[in-house]
């Protein structure tokens, strides 16, 4: 091992540990007790009448940074559609292995996927729970659906995908434009249709979030490396 | 309340709901959809600069709470400078890539199955907001939404060099973006706030975990703004990207993650408890001047030349810092100095990937060696060259020229002139590899057969054309530039520009 | 707003030029010299004003309280003036002598884009106006030099470019260094900055910035390199840009600088004058003795131009009224010579390929209008009487002797005697009878003539009429009075 | 040593892990975990730091960032995976340099 090889080594270790001091540093150095903006949530919350103060601070106050973070999310799927391997044979292949008990399982589970998703979008409002927990059971039983030949993994990247990715986040747009219609500020929901807009928002999210996982994992199918063995 | 208060938030909401709208549409009507989106992304952002310059900043409450609980967007002057550049790039971007991507059809969606349009918006619109936030989380929502397109939109070059090269980039990206929120973790933790405005004012008494938040997110961002010795992923990303998107990392994605840089150093920053973070900046400006220049008068390619370029003309961006301290006449003139760079590298910098481009379909390649009689057979291109790079050496009447004089001064008024001579040795070495490449282009062809481009190829060399002439022109544009800084909240704490 | 004109119609011309492409030279040949002609009549007109004392003054906004501002005072004038009606002269040559060369379009264009820039120059009013258009010119010389793409070229312009930039960043740092003490300097006879509350140390080191920045251009020894090499540019190019327009802007940037930046009291009280004075005159040594060795003709032509233009320098830098006079008006004078001598070094090129002086022998008997009239360049640019050459370098000698620096006098009479050795080789070897069989071939092509004849015409009418109210000399000495106090011409 | 202090200082730890894997480890899939290990780490340090506060429950604003950045981490992840997986197929490699390749 060369001397620069060596010094390239050990730089990365370097910098962990100098990193490691810095944050621990700068830990110690903080106070045991700190309110941050904890009160000023409370008293928000105790106002609007919601319980769940974290929903408090992510749909409402902080409404906007889960606006950009839904554009992340189709974003990256966006992301992973542009670079995916578009081959019909490679999409047969994934509904012909489909095996029969698989089949049944689908059968059995997505149903059940289904009402597990609405419900958890329904109680998101009050306790954990919400689009993307809905999302992810539902994006679960997409992939069942196309793993078992039910749904047709060349559908990535069609019409009614694609609609069905960009809807959560041009459903959250336009209601966040909504506000602005009717008044208020950007995200500004008026008072007495509030509950019914994040609704809205949280279904139509619910299915972007769980079509944009179906994607993700369809679109990562290959037929592997092209110059196997290097 | 009318609707001219919501204009930084059309800034932002008209390309998002573009770019989801095009991701509908499909590839190929993308391209028209992401035309309109252009326009009508544009019209808001122009109209905010104006709104700027008349009436000051405009603070915008998103949902109605304002700091410390909610986000406020703020758009002072210096905002909607950074707006406008990504503007008039973003749009000059989207012209030249309907002409440059070959129209779709079924077989043939374009590349990354036609979803370059889509990414596109997606980067602007995470430009916009990245600008107009004055929250520093959301700025990490930002930073992420930037780096995700970015990444995606170098690797839709086909072929492992650009793979390799989007990776690495995301790696950056990723460290970059973590160390960023650890910053900001340690920043609530010590202040309990995330507004830019208040966090201003609460670190007039810092701690030990305000100031390492602080200088995490800074480091974090020098990643992301790819300062030397920090600029490992930049040169081969943005090589490898498919030339509009080069363009626009290099003119505006850089310039988005300094604009930052920016905002924390000299608004949130209290002046005087840098410690010897802003000379250590400009520190690393002048090495990356240097730096860059070396390796762009050695690069056999055309677009690592012009990457190698922006490595180098980053740095002229950190010259600031230690000029500011300074305060009064000094900052004043420095900042100016600093925002017209921006600015001018910015449009001249696009200027030349998109020529770049061109020289790629035009001739096959771009192997500078190879390049002779580009001035016969090309002169559109060769005159964007040259005009580009008179801004790039920092020669009058470009805005690079304005960006030197104002920085220059600044530090001979300051006393230390020594930042003046890295500028003046920077405009000598930027001169040396750009003449490299003139003279090629002026070099006699030889009897090589002139290979055929299409047409609609060819004419795409007008865009590039118009920026770099702006460029080039920009010190005319130089008292506008100055109105919008002295609206911004750096200049009116030392009351504007001096003459 | 006529003011931008000159500087205006030019480049608007050469971008017109750009934009029509190679293959329509009718519209080009139109639009360059309506071009010329508009621009001299604007010049003519602003001059008629400014010898009523209409000065007109125009600022665009630029930077934070700098603008780029023109006047047309008469100093400024009577080198756009040169510059201009020379430009449309040549044009007339180089139409003809690049009717079958490549790459016209450019080459026009740039052409046009020189002469804007260096009316820019001579019309700035202020120092960083100056510096802006001075850059201007140094860039867009540049394709000019490199025009044939060869191997030379590249080279030839490749040192240009070493010499021009590093004088530009000296002229930048200087032009900075001082705004930042004196704030914006506009040019004022007499000078601009005495009033500075300023270490006398940092006015000299700007002093010596400004000099090195414009020494490039006016070829002061050591900065004079890149002249010789830049004569691989074709013919016009040397006559107009490499004669006339480029390396007087050097010259014109020392009058400014002495004479209304500094102004002569304070360039004498700081010291700054005679070491400036000193290189000048050396610089004119060198050249002249350089110049006698050459045998290339073109490179000869070259090295004389590096004596002259110190001329113009050491005549500035005496700091008295007669001799900077004198300067100004050799200007003029130099120009209308030099150029004649280019332009037939250009036709002996393109019509015998002869380009040595050894090659010479013979060449008057073919081509005797074209060698008359460089013969008459020649004796005026020796300072025979009643020649233009001859009365720029009267008034620079009166004024050195008037200054008590006879030194200086009896230099420009040794340099005028060097000027004979150098020239004579050239008319005698072409007058000489042939050794070979050259015994018939044409005279210079009609429109290559026409251009030599008429510059030769001008180097006598500039001599014959200089006491004319107009006359070069007449008018120098009306355009650097205002910078000596108490003197009239 | 309280649980506030604790859960920032292994957050810390891990943190400090992701960067050395990051820079250190060859493997595209390593570095990926690295990742994951620093957006981990920086996860635990904001939860942690929450807990400081007096009130009944911890403070829902880094909660909330929290939420986001695991998503905003998904994503990244998610994209990084496609890209390894891309560059895989087209040159058979699992590191940036061959050379690597062959020492692993």
């Amino acid at each position: 091992m060369s001397d620069r090889r060596r010094l390239a080594a050990l730089l990365p270790a370097i910098v962990a540990a100098a990193v490691l001091a810095v944050i621990v540093r700068a830990v110690w150095s903080l106070p045991p007790e700190a309110e941050g903006l904890s009160v000023a949530v409370s008293r928000v919350a105790a106002e609007s009448g919601i319980d769940n103060k974290i929903t408090v601070v992510l749909l409402d106050l902080r409404g906007y940074d889960t606006l950009l973070e839904v554009a992340v999310l189709m974003l990256a799927t966006v992301a992973v559609l542009s670079l995916r391997e578009d081959r019909d044979a490679l999409y047969r292949r994934i509904s012909e292995r489909a095996a029969p008990v698989l089949a049944a399982l689908t059968r059995l589970l997505v149903p059940l996927a289904l009402v597990v998703a609405v419900h958890l979008v329904w109680v998101g409002a009050v306790r954990p729970g919400g689009a993307f927990q809905a999302g992810a059971v539902l994006g679960a039983a997409g992939i069942l659906l196309a793993l078992s030949g039910y749904a047709r993994p060349q559908w990535v990247g069609r019409g009614a995908m694609r609609s069905a990715l960009a809807v959560g986040l041009l459903t959250f747009l336009g209601i966040a434009m909504l506000s602005i219609v009717a008044g208020g500020e950007l995200l500004e929901y008026p008072e007495q249709s509030r509950k019914t807009l994040i609704l809205v928002i949280e279904v139509l999210l619910t299915l972007s979030i769980g079509a944009s996982l179906v994607s993700l994992f369809l679109s990562s199918a290959s037929e592997g490396p092209k110059e196997a063995g290097r | 309340m009318s609707l001219l208060e919501h204009l930084p938030v059309l800034a932002i909401v008209v390309p998002l709901a573009g770019a989801a709208m095009a991701f509908v549409t499909g590839p190929r009507r993308s391209a028209l959809e992401c035309a309109a989106t252009s326009v009508l992304t544009l019209v808001p952002v122009l109209l905010l600069a104006a709104r700027v310059l008349d009436s000051g900043p405009q603070r915008y409450a998103v949902g109605g709470w304002g700091g410390p609980l909610g986000i406020v967007l703020l758009a002072d002057g210096t905002a909607a400078l950074f707006l406008v550049l990504i503007g008039i790039v973003g749009m000059a971007v989207t012209v030249y890539a309907a002409g440059y991507f070959p129209t779709p059809d079924e077989e043939h969606p374009g590349p990354g199955h036609g979803l370059f349009w889509t990414l596109w918006l997606f980067m602007w619109a995470s430009l916009n907001a990245l600008v107009l936030t004055a929250d520093v989380f959301n700025v990490y929502v930002c930073l992420e939404l930037v780096g995700l397109s970015a990444v995606a939109l170098v690797t839709l070059t086909e072929g492992a060099e650009a793979l390799r090269a989007g990776m690495r980039y995301l790696f950056a990206s990723i460290l970059g973006a973590m160390t960023y929120l650890l910053g900001v973790s340690l920043l609530y933790a010590s202040t309990g706030l995330l507004d830019m405005e208040m966090l201003s004012s609460a670190l007039k008494t810092p701690s030990v975990a305000s100031s390492t938040g602080l200088a995490l997110m800074i480091a974090a961002l020098l990643l992301k703004t790819a300062l030397v010795p920090m600029h490992f992923w930049l040169p081969t990303a943005h090589a490898a990207a498919p030339s509009p998107v080069s363009a626009a990392l290099s003119a505006l994605v850089v310039k988005g993650s300094f604009f930052v840089v920016l905002r924390l150093m000299l608004d949130v920053m209290p002046p005087g408890h840098l410690g010897g973070a802003d000379t250590l900046l400009g520190v690393f400006g002048a090495a990356a001047i240097v730096w860059g220049s070396v390796q762009a008068l050695v690069q056999t390619r055309l677009k690592l030349l012009v990457a190698y370029s922006t490595v180098a003309q980053v740095g002229y961006l950190f010259l600031v810092f230690p000029l500011a301290g300074a305060g009064g006449a000094v900052l004043s003139s420095a900042f100016l100095g600093t925002g017209v760079h921006a600015l001018s590298h910015g449009l001249a910098k696009a200027s030349m990937f998109l020529a770049a481009g061109v020289v790629l379909k035009r001739f096959g390649h771009d192997r500078i060696a190879d390049l002779a009689g580009v001035a016969r057979r090309a002169p559109v291109l060769a005159a964007t060259f040259a005009l580009a790079g008179v801004t790039m050496m920092g020669l009058p009447p470009s805005g690079g020229f304005a960006a030197k004089w104002l920085i220059a001064g600044a530090s001979i008024t300051s006393g230390d002139w020594w930042w003046a001579a890295v500028v003046v040795a920077g405009g000598l070495l930027a001169a040396a590899y750009m003449f490299r490449l003139l003279a090629t282009f002026m070099a006699s062809p030889g009897d090589a057969p002139e290979p055929a481009a299409p047409l609609r190829v060819v004419r795409t060399e007008w865009v590039p054309l118009a920026l770099a002439t702006a460029s080039f022109l920009l010190v005319f544009a130089v008292p506008v530039v100055t109105q919008l800084a002295e609206a911004g909240s750096v200049l009116a704490r030392v009351g504007g520009v001096a003459p | 707003m006529t003011v931008w004109l000159p500087v205006l119609l030019p480049a608007i011309g050469g971008v017109l030029t750009f934009a029509m492409g190679e293959s329509r030279s009718r519209s080009r040949v139109a639009i360059n010299l309506g071009a010329a002609a508009a621009s001299v009549a604007v010049v003519i007109g602003l001059t008629v004003d400014a010898y009523a004392g209409r000065v007109a003054t125009s600022t665009v906004a630029m930077l934070p309280g700098i603008g780029l501002t023109l006047s047309s005072d008469l100093l400024g004038l009577l080198f756009a003036a040169v510059a201009t009606v020379l430009w449309g002269v040549t044009l007339v040559y180089a139409f003809g002598y690049m009717s079958h060369a490549e790459d016209r379009a450019r080459f026009f264009g740039f052409f046009a884009l020189c002469i804007a820039s260096a009316n820019g120059v001579a019309l700035a009013d202020d120092l960083v106006s100056f510096f802006l258009f001075y850059e201007v010119l140094s860039l867009a010389t540049y394709p000019l030099v490199v025009h044939s793409g060869t191997g030379e070229a590249l080279a030839a312009g490749r040192r240009y470019l070493y010499y021009a930039l590093g004088g530009g960043s000296a002229l930048l740092v200087g032009v900075v260094w001082l705004t930042v003490l004196a704030g914006p300097v506009s040019f004022a006879p007499g000078g601009a900055i005495a009033h500075v509350a300023a270490q006398a140390w940092e006015l000299r080191a700007i002093f010596g910035l400004l000099v090195a920045g414009l020494g490039v251009k006016a070829a002061l020894v050591p900065l004079h390199r890149w002249l010789p090499g830049a004569m691989v540019a074709p013919a016009p190019v040397s006559a107009l840009l490499h004669a006339v327009a480029v390396v007087k802007a050097g010259a014109f940037g020392m009058v400014r600088l002495v004479n209304e930046v500094y102004g002569p009291e304070l360039a004498t009280s700081l010291g700054v004058a005679a070491p400036l004075a000193a290189l000048a005159a050396a610089t004119i040594l060198f050249g002249s003795v350089v110049a006698l060795r050459q045998d290339d003709i073109k490179a000869r032509l070259a090295y004389s131009t590096v004596a002259q233009l110190s001329y113009i320098t050491l005549g500035v830098a005496l700091c008295s009224p007669l001799a900077a006079a004198g300067a100004v008006a050799h200007l003029a004078h130099h120009a209308v010579m030099k150029i004649t001598m280019f332009f037939t070094a250009g036709s002996l090129a393109e019509t015998h390929h002869v380009k040595r002086v050894s090659a010479l022998d013979g060449v008057g008997r073919l081509m005797p209008i074209t060698m008359a009239s460089f013969t008459v360049a020649a004796l005026g640019l020796a300072g025979i009487p009643p020649l233009a050459g001859f009365f720029s370098k009267w008034l620079l000698g009166i004024g050195a002797v008037e200054g008590g620096q006879a030194w200086a006098a009896l230099l420009y009479v040794t340099s005028g005697a060097l000027a004979v050795g150098y020239m004579a080789p050239i008319v005698l070897r072409a007058v000489r009878p042939s050794a070979s069989e050259r015994v018939e071939g044409p005279e210079s092509d009609l429109v290559l003539l026409w251009p030599i004849v008429a510059v030769a015409l001008l180097t006598v009418l500039f001599g014959v009429l200089a006491g004319v109210p107009g006359s070069p000399v007449e008018w120098a000495a009306r355009a650097v009075a205002p910078s000596f106090v108490g003197w009239t011409p | 040593m309280n649980p506030a202090t604790l859960y920032p200082l292994a957050g810390a730890f891990l943190f400090a892990t992701g960067v050395y894997g990051l820079l250190a480890r060859k493997h595209l899939l390593h570095k990926v975990i690295s990742g994951n290990f620093l957006g981990s780490g920086v996860f635990l340090v904001l939860i942690g730091l929450a807990g400081r506060s007096s009130a009944e429950s911890p403070d829902p604003v880094p909660q909330a960032m929290v939420l986001t950045g695991i998503v905003v981490t998904v994503a990244l992840t998610a994209l990084a995976l496609a890209l390894i997986k891309r560059y895989h197929t087209a040159t058979g490699l699992t590191t940036f340099d061959p050379v690597d390749e062959e020492q692993l």
